[in-house]
């Protein structure tokens, strides 16, 4: 199974160079479909369409702007998962129900501060289960001091509530059996992600909830020939937020004591443990960081897409996968990359194929990453 | 099974004790079930066929994916997406055929109409092929790499199945496809006869025929029963051919590199062969096994459908793999068959006893309370009685959750499964001294002497 | 003070001769899982003192460095540091006894930058400790000058420099130095033993592990010989190199 | 796996005496004159030769030209200092590792870059520093999956029931040929042990008699002794001498310096990832750049 580094296997081999020529040749076809479909132009070949299409460009750019968006909660989430692989030394299954984890309670918190304090009609536990019809709260970061306050707490709870979470997860779950092999702590992470997905489902129910009001939240258009391209404040903040948060580890991990422990463990835990490094607090930091990261995640989710339910973590959790391992699992900068890789990706796709299968294509991309390099496009660096 | 009609009478009792030893718990289940539902009132006979059709089918899952897992060491999460290429391939080789353009329905699909057992074969040649193009690149990747990698690949085709462009496609007239979001009506006619005319046991089939219609008059009973005498067959059939795959040298090598595929390798064993033939029959017998599982919804012919193939089935079949402990077949069965008594079917039938005891209906009172109502009254009055009643009615979401815990004890505990650790010798034949030699001259090894011979 | 305690073969009693050393192991067994390396293995490092330990390949050498560290299964036997017990101390406590040490492989931590490498060998302390880093700086002029460089991408020689300076971020009392010539090229062995008499002279006991048998006999207080995982011989570095014996074990006698 | 008997590879390996066996000698023409006439002998056969192997480890040369010959029926000891190239040596004539440069020969036949199992195949097997016994697996079966190309080991045969008794008669012989193996070595009382139980000797002797069992021409054996308790490790080395007598011929990597000396006819020393000499286990011990390459420092090569 330790097959992939240094040791040569005949598939290996047999696999890879073909594959470089009809992956450049894919790539070569894409760009040349894309740029005619922007151009309107379409080519035939004996009655068959080769190439070309209509793209309008306003839809083009309305997909790079989604697909960004998409990447940096992607991203964002890729953080922790990256950061546990290289420190904790296995695959966490678990990491997609810490984005539901987020989500749920940074949306309760921000439906019982608005809720409560905003309209005052409604019963705690009614707000807490989410039982309302979210327009009628006003939950838009542009709604009112009282929406605004609703959304940052809500961010905040979401971030400290899923760092709980997770420190609990970790003493429960995972540090008894810390010594044990990466397998062992991947299958654990698997009953671990559905304890806590089947919670939230037990709690919350199976229905989706809905929040923004579209009403409250201010929109910036620009006209193109093409149509309009259009942002709202919530795209803003999930923009200025990932990229602070982003920029903010990138700064904890470069200049704090412990930020350069958890690099120094991610290297080499031998060395940390002779050298003094208290490496269980290290770890703690590690899901501390990774948690309110993924919990943050999460809720910027709730306030882009508008709404969430107990399964869609689960259901990212191997889009943010494939953004970890395009960048090299176990680096965190590999992971920001790869998630705008990624978030782009499935966005693009639907460029050239129908929608249902955008997130089926980062997938594949994913696959392909593997095959063709499996240390990731950051490749060498196993450093948080 | 396996046993060679060379080997020592005392010997074949201790092998045979295996299969006596499932045997005995399926017993014990079925007691359990039979006692429980006759308290309850509930009819036996569809009591006992529903529990085998959920104990067959988690015991062939368990059995082939511990060809994978337990015995290769291939960590394979994407289960769900073999068994879903078996049986779409099974439904579009077998459907009854559609003139193209004849169904006014966009996503109406026909099929070949070629018979089931070769749609069936076709199906699970089909999950191996596409077994063969995940081995390729995927099998020299790590452990958790591949787990990632066959999960991915798995949704990848229930993704594709799902898009409406290959619901429905024109192939020499003949309307084929995939049904789209819709799925696909198994309508390949009463499949448990046409399997037990394959079978050419058509007279066994007519005789169940005249004895349900005697005792209930009902041929769906036919049916079901017949659908679960099939299941245990296959069952007793992956058992004896994964035991005789794995009491055999091929089954020792895959043991090998499941510890050191390095040192196998350097033992002179052409490791990535062996991988990729383990892994395409593996996800043969996961396709094969995608065609038993929705062939029949408990009676009536089945129906397919893409969000029946989400990963959720997989981590069922991996927790009774667990439970009985990878790397053993006869653990792989009984955890199978745990996994589908206690926590598949468990939570159900309790809660049908329940309903049938207390003459309520449980699942109503889950449509119609929430969470929310179910705390309420311990907030005001301590009153936990909602709460349990909630928790009841919610017991089939909750399974997965206790699923969950169970994973998570068993890891900590027990990572060989509730059975322990079974020494399954992996050879041909019991690895006993041979007879020629007692214990007795050891001394001729003393001094080396062995090699004049 | 190399001369004050070299050359200690004297007649005084065993017990009289080590009651004041720095670091005393008696009778230890150790080894990895149940395989035992090492058989009753005596040893002394005096305050200041400069100690080698060389032998044949396989002998144990470096099982005794870890051994010391608290890095083996420990099977008999005890080791004292500083008149306080440390025999079977995890390394992250012994760390705080005043010992340092120096691995031989993956002594770096390759993706830090060599300041960082250095801050690291200081995290128990709750400041870097400026005034230990401006000492490392001038004795290791080279990680002043790369100090924002990515250790992993230094030459091997650099990269051993910064491992004993991240050892001596904690100012330790002894240095426990395992092949630091290993894998050096030979105008780098020269340059690295001179760094490490260089410690030894500021005050900081050595006990070095040592494949450069000759190099590193000439250059130190005292030499113990293990063959087999039991010490053979102790004497002064060149009485053991000029010693027909000792050469022939080498090559097995 | 028919010919069930540890008997001696010859044929194949005598009809392949390569023709310019005794080019490499060359290459050591600064020695002085005892190793100069062990140069001038040409062997009866040399099933492997190495030819100016060349690993790098990124920036790090671990092997920089070594070159090589092994003779046929010998016992060859391959010593040096730590870090010398010695098991980075092993691990590219093995396949293992692939080299950056250099030609490896074996019976004649370049099997430079080979798979491992492709070069085990050949009948050149070896045995690893740390001894990778399959932990789960009993002694016995450890010992059954090594001979060489068994029936058994094709699905089809295993499954079918009309192949079947032909694997089950195959079984048979082997577990006999096992048996002998485990009492040659004594460690029959341990065959339903799991491997991963054994203590570290008794790992040792497993992977040699599991090695053996291959039935290969050359055994490369990687510090077989370490670990190993001196009155087994006695024993261990009557069965080397007995086998090298039948014809089996033995490279190992040892640091026992006794051992190697008093055993092989045969040394290589590797120094800085080159062979520093070759020669008579007298040429070697008198040879002063040997002990100055232990004792350290630079070395002339």
């Amino acid at each position: 199974m330790g097959v992939a580094d240094g040791y040569r296997t005949r598939v290996g081999v047999l696999v890879e160079n073909p594959l470089y020529g009809l992956l450049a040749f894919v790539g070569l076809y894409l760009v040349a479909d894309l740029i005619l479909k922007l151009g309107g132009i379409e080519l035939e070949l004996a009655g068959v369409k080769v190439l070309g299409g209509f793209e309008p460009l306003n839809s083009f750019l309305s997909k790079v702007i989604s697909g960004l968006l998409r990447g940096l909660i992607i991203g964002l989430t890729g953080i922790g998962l990256s950061m546990t692989y290289s420190i904790l030394g296995f695959a966490n299954f678990a990491h997609g129900d810490f984005i539901t984890v987020g989500a749920f309670i940074g949306t309760v918190t921000s439906y019982i501060v608005a809720g409560v304090i905003g309209a005052a009609t409604y019963d705690i536990g009614t707000l807490a289960l989410l039982k309302i019809q979210a327009t009628q709260l006003g939950l838009a970061i542009t709604g009112g001091w009282v929406a605004f306050a609703a959304i940052v707490l809500g961010l905040v709870v979401a971030g400290a509530g899923t760092v709980g979470v997770v420190l609990v997860v970790d003493r429960l779950a995972f540090k008894p059996i810390r010594d044990r092999s990466s397998v062992a702590l991947l299958i654990t992470s698997i009953g671990v992600a559905l304890v806590v997905r089947y919670l939230a489902n037990f709690i919350w129910g199976i229905e989706k909830f809905t929040t923004s009001s579209p009403l409250d939240v201010w929109e910036f258009s620009v006209t193109l020939s093409s149509g309009d391209v259009t942002v709202n404040a919530h795209d803003l903040t999930l923009l200025v937020l990932a990229v602070s948060l982003m920029l903010g580890v990138h700064v904890l991990l470069q200049t704090s004591k412990l930020g350069k422990a958890m690099r120094a463990m991610a290297d080499n835990k031998d060395l940390a443990r002779v050298t003094g490094i208290p490496t269980e607090r290290v770890i703690r930091f590690t899901w501390v960081l990774g948690g309110s990261l993924t919990g943050v995640a999460g809720y910027t989710w709730v306030l882009w897409r508008g709404t969430f339910g107990w399964f869609d973590g689960w259901l990212f959790l191997l889009l943010v996968f494939a953004a970890v391992i395009l960048g090299g699992i176990g680096s965190i900068y590999g992971a920001m990359a790869g998630g705008l890789v990624i978030g782009l990706a499935r966005d693009l796709s639907t460029v050239f194929i129908p929608s249902a299968l955008a997130k089926a294509s980062a997938f594949a991309l994913m696959i392909v990453v593997l095959v063709v390099k499996p240390s990731g496009l950051f490749a060498g660096r196993t450093t948080a | 099974m396996s046993v060679s009609d060379r080997v020592p009478d005392r010997v074949s009792a201790v092998r045979d004790s295996d299969p006596a030893m499932i045997l005995l718990l399926l017993l014990a289940i079925y007691a359990v079930y039979l006692v429980l539902g006759s308290i309850a009132g509930v009819d036996p006979l569809s009591n006992l066929t529903s529990l085998t059709r959920w104990i067959g089918l988690f015991a062939i899952a368990a059995l082939a994916l511990n060809l994978h897992w337990g015995y290769t060491g291939l960590f394979n999460i994407g289960v769900i997406g073999f068994m879903g290429v078996g049986v779409y391939v099974t439904a579009i080789v077998s459907k009854e055929p559609m003139a193209a353009g004849g169904g006014a329905v966009g996503g109406a699909a026909g099929g070949l109409g070629l018979p089931l057992p070769i749609g069936m074969l076709a199906g699970a040649l089909a999950a191996a092929l596409f077994g063969l193009l995940v081995a390729l690149p995927a099998l020299r990747l790590r452990a958790d790499y591949l787990a990632i990698v066959t999960v991915a690949v798995s949704e990848i085709f229930r993704l594709s199945v799902r898009n409406g462009n290959i619901a429905s496609f024109n192939v020499g007239g003949l309307a084929l496809g995939f049904g789209g979001g819709d799925g696909l009506q198994l309508d390949w006619g009463s499949e448990v006869e046409l399997l037990f005319d394959a079978l050419l046991l058509g007279g066994v089939y007519d005789g169940l025929v005249r004895a349900a219609e005697q005792l209930t008059g009902s041929p769906v009973t036919v049916d079901r029963v017949g659908y679960a005498l099939i299941l245990l067959a296959f069952m007793a059939g992956y058992y004896a051919l994964l035991q005789r795959m794995g009491n055999s040298p091929f089954g020792r090598v895959l043991k090998a590199i499941r510890e050191d595929e390095e040192a196998t390798n350097s033992l002179g064993k052409d490791t990535d062969r062996f991988k990729i033939v383990v892994f395409m029959i593996g996800c043969g017998l996961m396709g094969l096994l995608g065609v038993l599982w929705y062939m029949n919804a408990g009676g009536g012919g089945g129906s397919i459908n893409p969000t029946q193939f989400r990963p959720t089935i997989t981590f069922y079949i991996w927790v009774a793999l667990i439970i009985g402990g990878a790397g053993s077949n006869t653990g792989s069965v009984m955890g199978g068959a745990l996994f589908a008594a206690v926590l598949y079917r468990g939570p159900r039938f309790l809660q049908t006893v329940i309903d049938e005891l207390t003459g309520t209906d449980l699942s109503r009172f889950a449509r119609q309370t929430g969470f929310g109502e179910a705390m309420a009254p311990i907030a005001g009055s301590f009153d936990v009685f909602p709460l349990l009643l909630y928790t009841v009615t919610k017991l089939q979401d909750l399974q997965l959750l206790i699923m969950g815990l169970v994973i998570i004890y068993l890891m900590h505990n027990r990572p060989q499964g509730l059975l322990g650790h079974r020494k399954e010798q992996a050879a041909a034949i019991e690895l006993s001294r041979p007879d020629r030699r007692s214990g007795g001259d050891r001394a001729v090894a003393a001094d080396g002497g062995v090699e004049d011979e | 003070m190399s001369t004050e305690t070299g050359a200690a073969s004297g007649a005084a009693t065993e017990i009289d001769r080590w009651s004041e050393s720095l670091l005393q192991v008696r009778n230890l067994d150790a080894g990895y899982g149940d395989l035992q390396i090492l058989t009753d293995v005596d040893l002394d490092v005096r305050d200041g003192e400069y100690v080698t330990i060389v032998g044949p390949n396989g002998a144990g050498k470096s099982t005794v460095m870890k051994s010391v560290f608290g890095l083996t299964s420990h099977m008999g036997g005890t080791v004292t540091f500083d008149d306080s017990d440390i025999t079977g101390m995890p390394p992250d406590e012994i760390i705080y006894e005043g010992l340092g040490y120096v691995p031989q492989n993956n002594n770096i931590f390759d993706s830090l930058s060599v300041r960082e490498n250095l801050e690291m060998g200081a995290y128990i302390l709750d400041e870097v400790p400026e005034d230990a880093l401006a000492e490392v700086f001038e004795r290791f002029p080279i990680l002043e000058e790369r100090q924002d460089q990515t250790a992993g991408t230094m030459s091997g020689g650099q990269q051993q420099m910064l491992a004993m300076g991240r050892a001596l971020m904690l100012s330790p009392e002894m240095l426990l130095l395992d092949e630091p010539s290993a894998g050096l090229a030979p105008d780098l062995v020269d340059e690295m033993f001179e760094k490490v008499d260089e410690i030894n002279d500021a005050g900081t006991s050595i006990l070095m592990v040592e494949q450069n048998a000759k190099e590193a006999l000439r250059r130190c207080d005292r030499g113990y010989v293990l063959v087999d995982g039991k010490n053979r011989y102790e004497d002064s570095g060149t009485a053991l190199l000029d010693d027909e014996q000792v050469r022939r074990d080498f090559l097995g006698g | 796996m028919s010919d069930t008997d540890i008997d001696a590879p010859d044929e194949a390996v005598q009809a392949n005496v390569p023709d310019d066996a005794d080019v490499d000698y060359e290459e050591a023409e600064t020695q002085d004159s005892e190793t100069e006439e062990a140069a001038k002998h040409v062997p009866e056969a040399v099933p492997l030769q190495v030819e100016s192997l060349t690993k790098q480890f990124g920036g790090l040369t671990a092997v920089d030209g070594a070159s090589f010959e092994v003779e046929q029926g010998s016992l060859t000891g391959l010593i040096g200092p730590n870090g010398a190239g010695k098991s980075t040596t092993f691990n590219c004539i093995t396949g293992v590792l692939e080299p950056t440069a250099g030609v490896v020969r074996f019976n004649g036949e370049d099997i430079t870059g080979l798979a491992p199992h492709e070069v085990a195949d050949r009948g050149l097997a070896r045995t690893f520093q740390i001894a990778r016994e399959l932990g789960e697996m009993t002694v016995l079966e450890n010992l059954m999956l090594a001979p060489m190309g068994q029936r058994g080991e094709s699905l089809w045969r295993s499954v079918l029931p009309f192949t079947r008794r032909s694997v089950v008669e195959e079984e048979e012989e082997v577990l006999e040929e096992v048996w002998d193996t485990l009492e040659f070595f004594d460690i029959d009382h341990l065959a339903d042990e799991y491997a991963g139980n054994l203590s570290g000797g008794q790992r040792k002797l497993l992977e040699l008699a599991r090695v053996l069992l291959t039935d290969p021409d050359v055994l490369l054996l990687d510090e077989p002794f370490a670990g190993v308790n001196p009155s087994l490790e006695e024993r261990l080395l009557e069965h080397l001498h007995e086998l090298r007598e039948q014809g089996y011929t033995f490279l190992i990597v040892e640091h026992d310096m006794d051992l190697i000396m008093n055993n092989c006819e045969r040394v290589i020393v590797m120094h800085q990832g080159s062979v520093l000499t070759e020669g008579t286990p007298e040429d070697v011990k008198s040879d002063e750049r040997v002990l100055e390459a232990y004792l350290g420092g630079e070395v002339e090569t």
